[in-house]
C-alpha cells in the first residue's frame, strides 16, 4: 500500500502535458524533467520541450465553407474507425491487487443533501463529460519509457484518458495524431491513470459515469485555486504583528525565521511567503452517494474537492486499505475494465441512490412510532 | 449563465486618475458618468482600453433597461438622469437609442484596438462605438471572400461531397439535423 | 553609451586639473613665486614651456612639503572607492537591456498584416490607422456641418447626413434630423454602410 | 557498374600519381562518351540554358540607346507615375519603387488592363496595376498560381528522378481552379511504376524547397527555329512547336518561361516567383492514354499561396480529392476546335 | 570622442538573443473551463454523451403570475455567474420540486407568523412545534432557510430551518403579513413584546386572491447598546433613533465611505451580483408548470380517494 501513495505522490509531477510529444509514434512515452529543482517547481510557464498544442490559424474562409468542413468534420468522427479490428480485447476480473483506471471529471458546484437519519452534509457535484480511453501502453512498455528505473518494476502500465471532444482545427497535427488510434475526435484534456494489466482497456472505450457505483469510495486529485503571490498571513495563517502601538511596517510580517546556536539558519521547508493555489492536491476515500445517468453526474461526499467551479478533476478508485475492505470482502467487485452497457439487460435507471441517503420524492422523517 | 452580450470581467476594473477626477470608487464612477455621457453624444469614443470596456457595460447597461422599462418607468428615469450629465441626451436615449436598439439580439456597443504609435510604450487605445452610428466606418468593409484560391477549392470539394452523399442519403440525414440543433442551440 | 561614459571621465579629468592648477597657484603664491598662467599639471608628459615644467620639477624634488600631500590626499580619497577593471560590453549590454520594455521593442511580431484598402501595415488586432485617420477627419467635418445642435441640443430623431451626390435619397429620410454635407460623398464611405450592425 | 568502377579507378589513380594524367585523361574521355550515350534530363536542361542565354543576350542587343517610359500605377498604398526604362524595367522594378508591400504580394500585374507578369519588361507608356491572391475578384492570380503550380510540377519531374530516367514532359492544361489539382502529362517511361505515399512525399518535398530559393519566373519570346532547337530532345514539344508558332501573332515565336533553370513553354502569365508558395503537394499519379502520344502519366497536385492560411485539417481534407484523378482533356496533337479552348500549354494550339 | 569598435561576442548576441523570443506565459495556467466552453461541450455533436435541447418554450404561451417569484425566492440561483452551472441547479431544483410534492410549503414572507413542526429525537412526543415570527429567509437553492423568533418565558428564542430538511413534518401560516424590512434583526433589540406570540395562537384566515396585508407597525427599539448599529442602515419599521444616538454618530452616519452613495445608482454593480429578469422568467416558467403537474396529480389522486371512500361509504350503508 506504501507503493499507493507514493505512485500518487509521483502523479503530480506527471501531469497530461508531458504526453504532448512532438512525434505521434511516441504517445505512451512519458516525458520527465531531469534538471534537479529544488524545492518544487512553481512556475505557471509550460516547459520548454513542449510541443504546442493549441493553434490558432485565421482561416480566411466564408462562413458556408467553415460550416461545411464542420460538418466533413461531423462525418468523418461519427462512425470511427472501428478499434476493434484486432477484437475485443479479453476483460480480466477482479482482485483485492487491481487498480482500475479513473475518469476525468468536472466539477460543478456544492449541493446540500441529508441522510435518512435527517443529517444534513454537503456534497460535491462532478460531472463525466464525453471521456474516453486514448491509449493503454502495458507495463513492460511504460516502465521502459519513463528514461528512469521506476521503483514499482513492472507492475503498473499506463491509461490516458480524454475528456471533451473538439473540432480538430483548434490544435496541431502532432496532437491531433495521438487520437489516431482510439478513433475519436481530439480531445480538450488528457490524463493519464496507472492501472494493472488486468484492468487494461481498449483504446476507443468510452468511460461514463457507471464505471462507479453508489456506495464505493472514490479519490479526487484536482488543482486548487490559484490565489498568486501571497504573504504568510494569508498562505499559512500566520498572526501578523500588531495593527498599532508602535508597531512599523510590520502588521502582516512574519516573526522569527530560525533560532541562534546550533539551529542557526532559517530550515528548509521555513512556511515563507510565495505562490499560493494552482497546486495538485489529492482528497481520499470519498463516498459516492448518488449518480445521476441522465447528465452524467456524481455526488461525491464533502465540499473538500479542490478547485474552483468547472475545474476538471480525476476521479479514482480509491486506494485507502479501510475503504477498499468491503469489496474485498463481500464479493461485490466494481465493473472490470469498465462499466459495458451490454452487461444489463434492463434499462438503466435514470437515478442510484445511496441505501443511506434520503429520497427527496419519500415521505418527510418522522420518529413518532404509531401503535 | 452569463446573460451579458459583451466580454465582462469578475471584477470591475480600477480606473487611474485623470484631470478632472481623482482615485478611489466614488471618483471612478464620476469619471465614468463623463464617459457615458460622452458615448451616447458623440456615439463613438478614443480612449483607453480600460476606460472604454468598463464604459461599456455601463452604457449597455443603461440602454438595457431603458429598452426594458421605457421612458414611463420612474427608477429608469432616474438612473438616465444619473448617467447622463447634460440633459438633452435622456430624450435621445429614449427616441433614437431605443427604436435603434429594440430588435437587437447582440451587443449595442464594438469596441476596436487602436496601434499602439511605438512598440513596447504606452496605453493600450481603443475605439469604443455606438452601433447603427451615421459616422464612417472604423473597420473597412467586408471584403467578398468567395473568389479566393481557397474557398474555390473548398465550395467546389462541397459540391462534390453532396453529390457522393446523394448516392447513400441515409448517412447525409444525420449530420443536417445534428447540424440545425446545433444553429438552434 | 560608452561615448557618454568617456565623456565624464573626461569632465571629471578636467576638473581635477583645474583643482590642482589651483592648489598650485596657491602653493606658489605661499612661496613667492611667479603664477602660472596656462595650468601646467603634466604626467609625465613633454610639455610646450619645458624649462617651466623643469623648474617646478626642480621645486617638488626640492621641498617635499605641504603641497604633495595634499594633493595626495585628494588623489587617495578619490582613486580608493573605484573599479579596478574595467566592464565588458557585453556586460553592461547585458544588464542594460534586461528590461520589459525593451524585450516588447525587440521582439519580431509575427501578427504584423497590410491592409487590403490602403495597404498599411498594422497589427492583426488592431485597426488600420491610416484609414482610421480618414475617418477622424470626416467625423470632424460631419460634427461641423451639424453645427450647435450636436453639442447642446441633440435632436430627438435619428440623424442623416446628406452628400450632394445622394440627393435623391431625400424622401427616403423622412422625419429624420438631416444634415447637409456640402461636398461629394468619399469613394472609401460607402452609402449602404449606414445601415450596418443588425443583431 | 561499369562506369562507377571506371569512375574510382580514376579517382584512385588521380589521387595516387600525378603522372598518370594521360590515362586519367583517357578515362575521362571514356566516361563522357559513355555518357553521352543516353541522354539524361541535366543534359537537355543545361543546353536549353546556355541557348536561352544567348537568345536573351541578342535580344537586349536591340536596345541601343535607353528610352524612358511613362508608368502610372493605380491602387493602393498610393497613386504615382514612374519614369521607367523601356524594355528593360519590369512592373516587379516599379513595385520596388513602390513599396516593399507590392514585391511581396503582388501575383501579378495588369498593365493597361492585360495581365502581364511580374518580370515581363514593360515596352510603353501604361497605367499599371498589381494584382494579389487577397483581391475581391482574384480569378486572374488564382489562374496564374495555378498555372506556375503546373510549371513547378514539370520541374519537379525533371528534376526529382535519377539520371538513368530520361523524363519527356508533354503538356499541362489550361488552369481550372474548381478541378481541385493542377495537373502534368509526361511521358515518365516507367510503367510499372506507382508511387508511394513516401515517394509522393519525396516529389513534394522538391516543390516545398522553391519556396525558400525563390526563384523567379522569367519569359522570353523566341522564333520557331530557336525553341526547336532548344525542345529538339522533346518529342512532343518539337511536335507541338510549328503548331504554337503558328497560332501567335507574329505567327513564328513561341512564349517560353524559365523557372530557375528550368525552361518550359507555357502561355503565360506566370506568377512573380516560388517564394509565394506556402503548401506543395504532389498528390497523385494517374496513368492515361493518350491516342497520339501513347500512354503517359498524369502528376497531379494541391498547392496554396503564402498569403491564404489554411489549417491543416482543411488542407488534408482538400488533397484527399486532389488525388482523384483529374477530368482534363487528355493532350492529341491534332484536336477539335471545342477542346483547344481548354488546353492552356502552347503545345496543343496548334491543332486549330 | 569615438567609441572604440569591437568585435560583438558570438556568446553574447546568442543570449541577447534568446531573451527576445517572444514567450507566451499565460497569468495562469489554469486548469478551469469557462462556462461557456462547457456548455458548449455538453450540446457538441461530436461528444458521446450530448445532451439533447427540447425546444425552448416560449415564456408567453404560460402566464406566470408576477408574484410568484416573490413567493418562491428559494428557486433563484446564487447570482455571481462565474460560479453557477446550469447543470446542478436543474438538478438541485429537481430536488425541491420532489420535496414540495411530498410537504406542503405555503407561502409566507418575512412578518409572517408561523407554526413549524419537526422531529426530535429528544421532544417528549419525539416531535415539537414552534411558532414564531419569520425575520428572515436567504439561501438559494436547497440551502434556503428561514428563521422563527419568539419570546418564551420572557426569553427570546430563535429557531434557524432549513426549508429542505426532510425533518420538517408541517409548515403553518398563522398569519399571513408582509413588514416593512426585508429582515427584521432589530427585533432583538426591541423590546419582548414586539416578539410574543402564543403557542397556541389560531391561525388567521385570509381570503383566496386578496393582497397579503401589510403590517406597517413602528417599533420602538430599546436604548442602546444595540447588537449592531441599526441608526446605518436605514430601517422603515423602526421610530426614529435620533434620541437614542449621539451627535458624532449622526456625523459618522453622513460620511460617504458610509453613505456609499456610488453604489447606488452602479448599473454593473446591479448587474453582477443579481440575476437577470429574463433567466428569472425562465426558471419561473419552468417551477411553474412542474407545480401545476404536480396539484393536477394531487388532486387525481385524492379524486380517485374521494371516489373509492364513497364507494366504501356506500358499501357500508348497505
Amino acid at each position: 500500500m506504501a507503493a499507493f501513495c507514493i505512485r500518487s505522490m509521483l502523479l503530480r509531477n506527471l501531469t497530461c502535458q508531458n504526453l504532448i510529444s512532438a512525434d505521434p509514434t511516441l504517445t505512451a512515452r512519458v516525458l520527465v524533467c531531469h534538471q534537479q529543482v529544488r524545492g518544487r517547481r512553481r512556475t505557471c510557464k509550460p516547459p520548454s520541450w513542449f510541443s504546442k498544442r493549441r493553434v490558432s490559424v485565421k482561416q480566411d474562409i466564408t462562413p458556408e465553407n467553415a460550416k461545411f468542413i464542420k460538418e466533413v468534420v461531423i462525418e468523418t468522427y461519427k462512425k470511427p474507425e472501428s478499434p476493434l479490428k484486432d477484437g475485443p480485447w479479453a476483460r480480466g476480473s477482479w482482485t483485492p491487487r487491481t487498480q482500475r483506471t479513473g475518469v476525468l471529471a468536472i466539477k460543478l458546484g456544492i449541493v446540500p443533501q441529508w441522510t435518512k437519519d435527517g443529517k444534513k452534509f454537503k456534497t460535491t457535484l462532478l460531472q463525466v463529460l464525453d471521456n474516453h480511453v486514448i491509449n493503454y501502453t502495458p507495463p513492460e512498455e511504460f516502465s521502459k519509457s519513463m528514461g528512469w528505473k521506476p521503483f514499482w518494476g513492472s507492475k503498473y502500465g499506463s491509461v490516458v484518458v480524454g475528456a471533451l471532444s473538439c473540432e480538430p482545427h483548434l490544435f496541431s497535427k502532432s496532437y491531433n495524431n495521438l487520437f489516431a488510434k482510439a478513433g475519436v475526435p481530439p480531445k480538450r484534456k488528457l490524463t493519464r491513470f496507472l492501472v494493472t494489466p488486468d484492468a487494461a482497456i481498449q483504446p476507443g472505450t468510452p468511460l461514463n459515469v457507471m464505471h462507479f457505483r453508489v456506495g464505493d469510495y472514490v479519490d479526487c486529485s484536482a488543482k486548487t485555486i490559484g490565489h498568486g503571490f501571497q504573504g504568510v498571513v494569508k498562505r499559512w495563517g500566520m498572526k501578523g504583528g500588531p495593527a498599532s502601538h508602535g508597531c512599523t511596517k510590520a502588521h502582516r510580517r512574519m516573526g522569527s525565521m530560525g533560532g541562534g546556536g546550533a539551529k542557526a539558519s532559517v530550515w528548509k521547508g521555513k512556511r515563507m511567503p510565495g505562490h499560493m493555489g494552482m497546486d495538485w492536491r489529492i482528497v481520499k476515500g470519498l463516498k459516492i452517494w448518488r449518480i445521476d445517468t441522465k447528465y452524467n453526474v456524481l455526488y461525491v461526499t464533502g465540499y473538500s474537492v479542490p478547485g474552483p467551479t468547472h475545474c476538471y478533476v480525476r476521479v479514482y478508485d480509491t486506494i485507502l486499505r479501510h475503504r477498499r475492505e468491503d469489496l474485498e470482502e463481500n464479493g461485490n467487485p466494481p465493473p472490470m475494465p469498465t462499466f459495458y452497457p451490454e452487461d444489463i439487460e434492463e434499462p438503466i435507471p435514470e437515478e442510484y441512490l445511496d441505501e443511506e441517503l434520503f429520497n427527496f420524492s419519500s415521505e418527510s422523517i418522522s420518529y413518532v412510532t404509531e401503535k | 449563465m452569463n446573460m451579458f452580450r459583451f466580454p465582462v470581467r469578475n471584477t470591475p476594473r480600477k480606473l487611474k486618475k485623470s484631470f478632472g477626477v481623482g482615485s478611489g470608487p466614488a471618483e471612478r464612477i464620476k469619471k465614468l458618468q463623463m464617459l457615458v455621457t460622452a458615448l451616447i453624444r458623440n456615439e463613438r469614443l478614443e480612449a483607453k482600453e480600460s476606460y472604454c470596456l468598463e464604459t461599456r457595460g455601463y452604457a449597455e447597461q443603461l440602454i438595457q433597461i431603458a429598452i426594458r422599462n421605457g421612458d414611463r418607468h420612474a427608477e429608469t428615469m432616474e438612473k438616465a438622469d444619473y448617467w447622463l450629465l447634460e440633459k438633452d441626451l435622456v430624450h435621445k436615449l429614449f427616441k433614437v437609442l431605443v427604436p435603434r436598439y429594440q430588435n437587437y439580439t447582440t451587443a449595442f456597443t464594438d469596441y476596436h484596438f487602436l496601434p499602439k504609435k511605438v512598440p513596447g510604450s504606452g496605453v493600450q487605445m481603443g475605439i469604443l462605438e455606438l452601433k447603427g452610428n451615421p459616422w464612417p466606418p472604423v473597420v473597412p468593409r467586408q471584403r467578398n471572400q468567395k473568389y479566393l484560391l481557397t474557398n474555390v477549392l473548398i465550395s467546389t470539394a462541397k459540391e462534390e461531397y453532396r453529390m457522393e452523399k446523394k448516392i447513400s442519403p441515409d448517412l447525409k440525414n444525420g449530420t443536417h439535423d445534428k447540424l440545425n440543433q446545433l444553429d438552434n442551440t | 553609451m560608452a561615448v557618454t561614459l568617456i565623456g565624464r571621465l573626461g569632465n571629471l579629468l578636467h576638473k581635477l586639473e583645474t583643482l590642482v592648477h589651483r592648489i598650485r597657484v596657491q602653493d606658489s603664491l605661499n612661496r613667492g613665486l611667479p603664477t602660472l598662467g596656462v595650468p601646467n599639471f603634466d604626467l609625465g608628459l613633454d610639455g610646450v614651456n619645458s624649462d617651466l615644467e623643469s623648474r617646478l620639477k626642480q621645486q617638488k624634488n626640492s621641498e617635499s612639503g605641504s603641497s604633495r600631500s595634499v594633493i595626495d590626499s585628494i588623489f587617495g580619497s578619490i582613486l580608493w572607492g573605484v573599479p579596478k577593471s574595467r566592464r565588458t560590453l557585453e556586460k553592461r549590454l547585458t544588464r542594460k537591456f534586461q528590461g520589459k520594455e525593451f524585450k516588447e521593442v525587440t521582439a519580431i511580431k509575427k501578427n504584423i498584416v497590410a491592409c487590403l484598402e490602403c495597404g498599411t501595415y498594422h497589427e492583426m488586432h488592431t485597426i488600420c490607422p491610416k484609414c482610421y485617420g480618414k475617418v477622424r477627419e470626416e467625423t470632424a467635418a460631419m460634427k461641423a456641418a451639424m453645427g450647435e445642435d450636436f453639442q447642446y441640443n441633440h435632436p430627438r430623431s435619428e440623424v442623416v447626413y446628406l452628400y450632394e451626390d445622394d440627393q435623391e435619397d431625400r424622401a427616403k429620410y423622412k422625419g429624420k434630423y438631416i444634415v447637409e454635407m456640402k461636398k461629394p460623398r468619399p469613394l472609401w464611405f460607402a452609402k449602404n454602410l449606414l445601415t450596418k450592425g443588425h443583431g | 557498374m561499369f562506369v562507377r568502377s571506371v569512375h574510382n579507378c580514376c579517382r584512385v589513380c588521380l589521387k595516387n600519381s600525378a603522372r598518370s594524367n594521360a590515362f586519367s585523361y583517357f578515362i575521362k574521355r571514356l566516361l563522357n562518351t559513355k555518357v553521352a550515350r543516353k541522354l539524361t534530363n541535366e543534359e537537355a536542361r543545361h543546353k536549353r540554358n546556355e541557348i536561352f542565354n544567348e537568345e536573351r543576350a541578342r535580344q537586349l542587343t536591340f536596345i541601343t540607346r535607353i528610352e524612358k517610359i511613362q508608368v502610372e500605377h493605380k491602387g493602393p498604398p498610393e497613386d504615382c507615375t514612374l519614369i521607367m526604362n523601356k524594355g528593360l524595367s519590369t512592373p516587379f522594378n516599379c513595385a520596388m519603387h513602390i513599396g516593399e508591400l507590392l514585391m511581396n504580394r503582388s501575383v501579378l500585374a495588369l498593365v493597361n488592363g492585360k495581365p502581364w507578369d511580374m518580370h515581363r519588361p514593360l515596352v510603353e507608356d501604361c497605367e499599371l496595376k498589381f494584382l494579389h491572391m487577397k483581391d475581391e475578384n482574384p480569378i486572374l492570380s488564382n489562374q496564374a498560381f495555378w498555372r506556375s503550380c503546373s510549371f513547378i510540377l514539370g520541374y519537379i519531374l525533371e528534376t526529382a528522378f535519377k539520371n538513368e530516367h530520361y523524363v519527356e514532359l508533354c503538356s499541362f492544361p489550361v488552369p481550372n481552379v474548381t478541378s481541385g489539382s493542377f495537373v502534368y502529362d509526361a511521358d515518365l517511361k516507367l510503367p510499372d511504376w506507382s508511387p508511394s505515399a513516401m515517394e509522393l512525399n519525396c516529389l513534394s518535398r522538391v516543390g516545398q524547397s522553391l519556396r525558400y530559393s525563390d526563384f523567379k519566373f522569367e519569359r522570353l519570346d523566341i522564333d520557331v527555329s530557336v525553341a526547336l532547337k532548344m525542345f529538339e530532345d522533346n518529342q512532343f514539344k518539337s511536335e507541338q512547336i510549328p503548331q504554337i508558332a503558328v497560332k501567335s501573332e507574329t505567327g513564328s515565336t513561341v512564349t517560353v518561361y524559365r523557372m530557375g533553370d528550368h525552361i518550359d513553354i507555357s502561355r503565360g502569365p506566370l506568377m512573380g516567383s516560388t517564394g509565394m508558395l506556402s503548401r506543395f503537394n504532389v498528390t497523385a499519379v494517374h496513368k492515361i492514354e493518350s491516342p497520339q502520344y501513347g500512354p503517359l502519366s498524369r502528376v497531379q497536385g494541391i498547392a496554396i499561396p503564402m498569403s491564404l492560411s489554411l489549417h491543416y485539417w482543411t488542407y488534408e481534407f482538400l488533397m484527399k480529392r486532389a488525388t482523384k484523378l483529374n477530368q482534363a482533356p487528355i493532350p492529341t496533337v491534332f484536336q477539335a476546335k471545342s477542346r483547344s479552348e481548354t488546353v492552356d500549354n502552347q503545345g496543343e494550339e496548334k491543332a486549330n | 570622442m569615438a567609441a572604440p569598435c569591437r568585435k560583438v561576442n558570438y556568446q553574447f548576441v546568442k543570449r541577447s538573443l534568446r531573451c527576445f523570443e517572444p514567450r507566451v506565459i499565460p497569468c495562469r495556467w489554469s486548469n478551469t473551463l469557462r462556462n461557456q466552453i462547457v456548455e458548449k461541450h455538453r450540446h457538441s455533436p461530436l461528444s458521446s454523451t450530448r445532451e439533447l435541447v427540447k425546444q425552448q418554450d416560449d415564456p408567453s404561451d404560460v402566464l406566470v403570475p408576477r408574484e410568484f417569484r416573490f413567493v418562491h425566492p428559494d428557486f433563484l440561483p446564487y447570482p455571481i455567474w462565474n460560479r453557477r452551472d446550469r447543470v446542478r441547479e436543474k438538478l438541485e431544483r429537481e430536488d425541491m420540486l420532489k420535496r414540495r410534492a411530498v410537504l406542503d410549503i405555503p407561502e409566507f414572507y418575512v412578518g409572517s407568523i408561523m407554526a413549524v413542526s419537526i422531529a426530535d429525537k429528544n421532544a417528549p412526543g419525539k416531535q415539537n412545534r414552534f411558532v414564531g415570527i419569520c425575520i428572515d429567509r436567504a439561501g438559494h437553492g436547497l440551502n434556503h432557510y428561514f428563521v422563527l423568533r419568539n419570546a418564551i418565558d420572557g426569553q427570546g428564542v430563535e429557531i434557524k430551518y432549513d426549508m429542505y430538511n426532510p425533518l420538517l413534518q408541517k409548515i403553518e401560516v398563522l398569519k399571513m403579513e408582509k413588514r416593512l424590512d426585508p429582515q427584521l434583526y432589530y427585533l432583538r433589540d426591541a423590546p419582548l413584546e414586539y416578539s410574543t406570540f402564543r403557542l397556541d395562537m389560531e391561525p388567521v384566515p385570509i381570503s383566496k386572491g386578496a393582497h397579503v396585508p401589510l403590517n406597517a407597525i413602528k417599533v420602538k427599539l430599546n436604548p442602546r447598546p444595540w447588537s449592531r448599529r441599526w441608526e446605518r442602515s436605514n430601517l422603515k419599521g423602526v421610530e426614529p433613533l435620533d434620541d437614542y444616538i449621539t451627535e458624532k454618530m449622526k456625523k459618522q452616519k453622513q460620511h460617504p465611505q458610509i453613505q456609499k452613495t456610488w453604489e447606488m445608482h452602479d448599473l454593473m454593480l446591479k448587474a453582477r451580483s443579481s440575476i437577470d429578469d429574463r433567466e428569472v422568467d425562465q426558471i419561473m416558467n419552468e417551477v411553474y408548470k412542474r407545480k401545476e403537474k404536480i396539484q393536477k396529480e394531487k388532486l387525481q389522486k385524492r379524486g380517485q380517494e374521494g371516489k373509492r371512500e364513497g364507494k366504501k361509504a356506500q358499501e357500508v350503508r348497505r
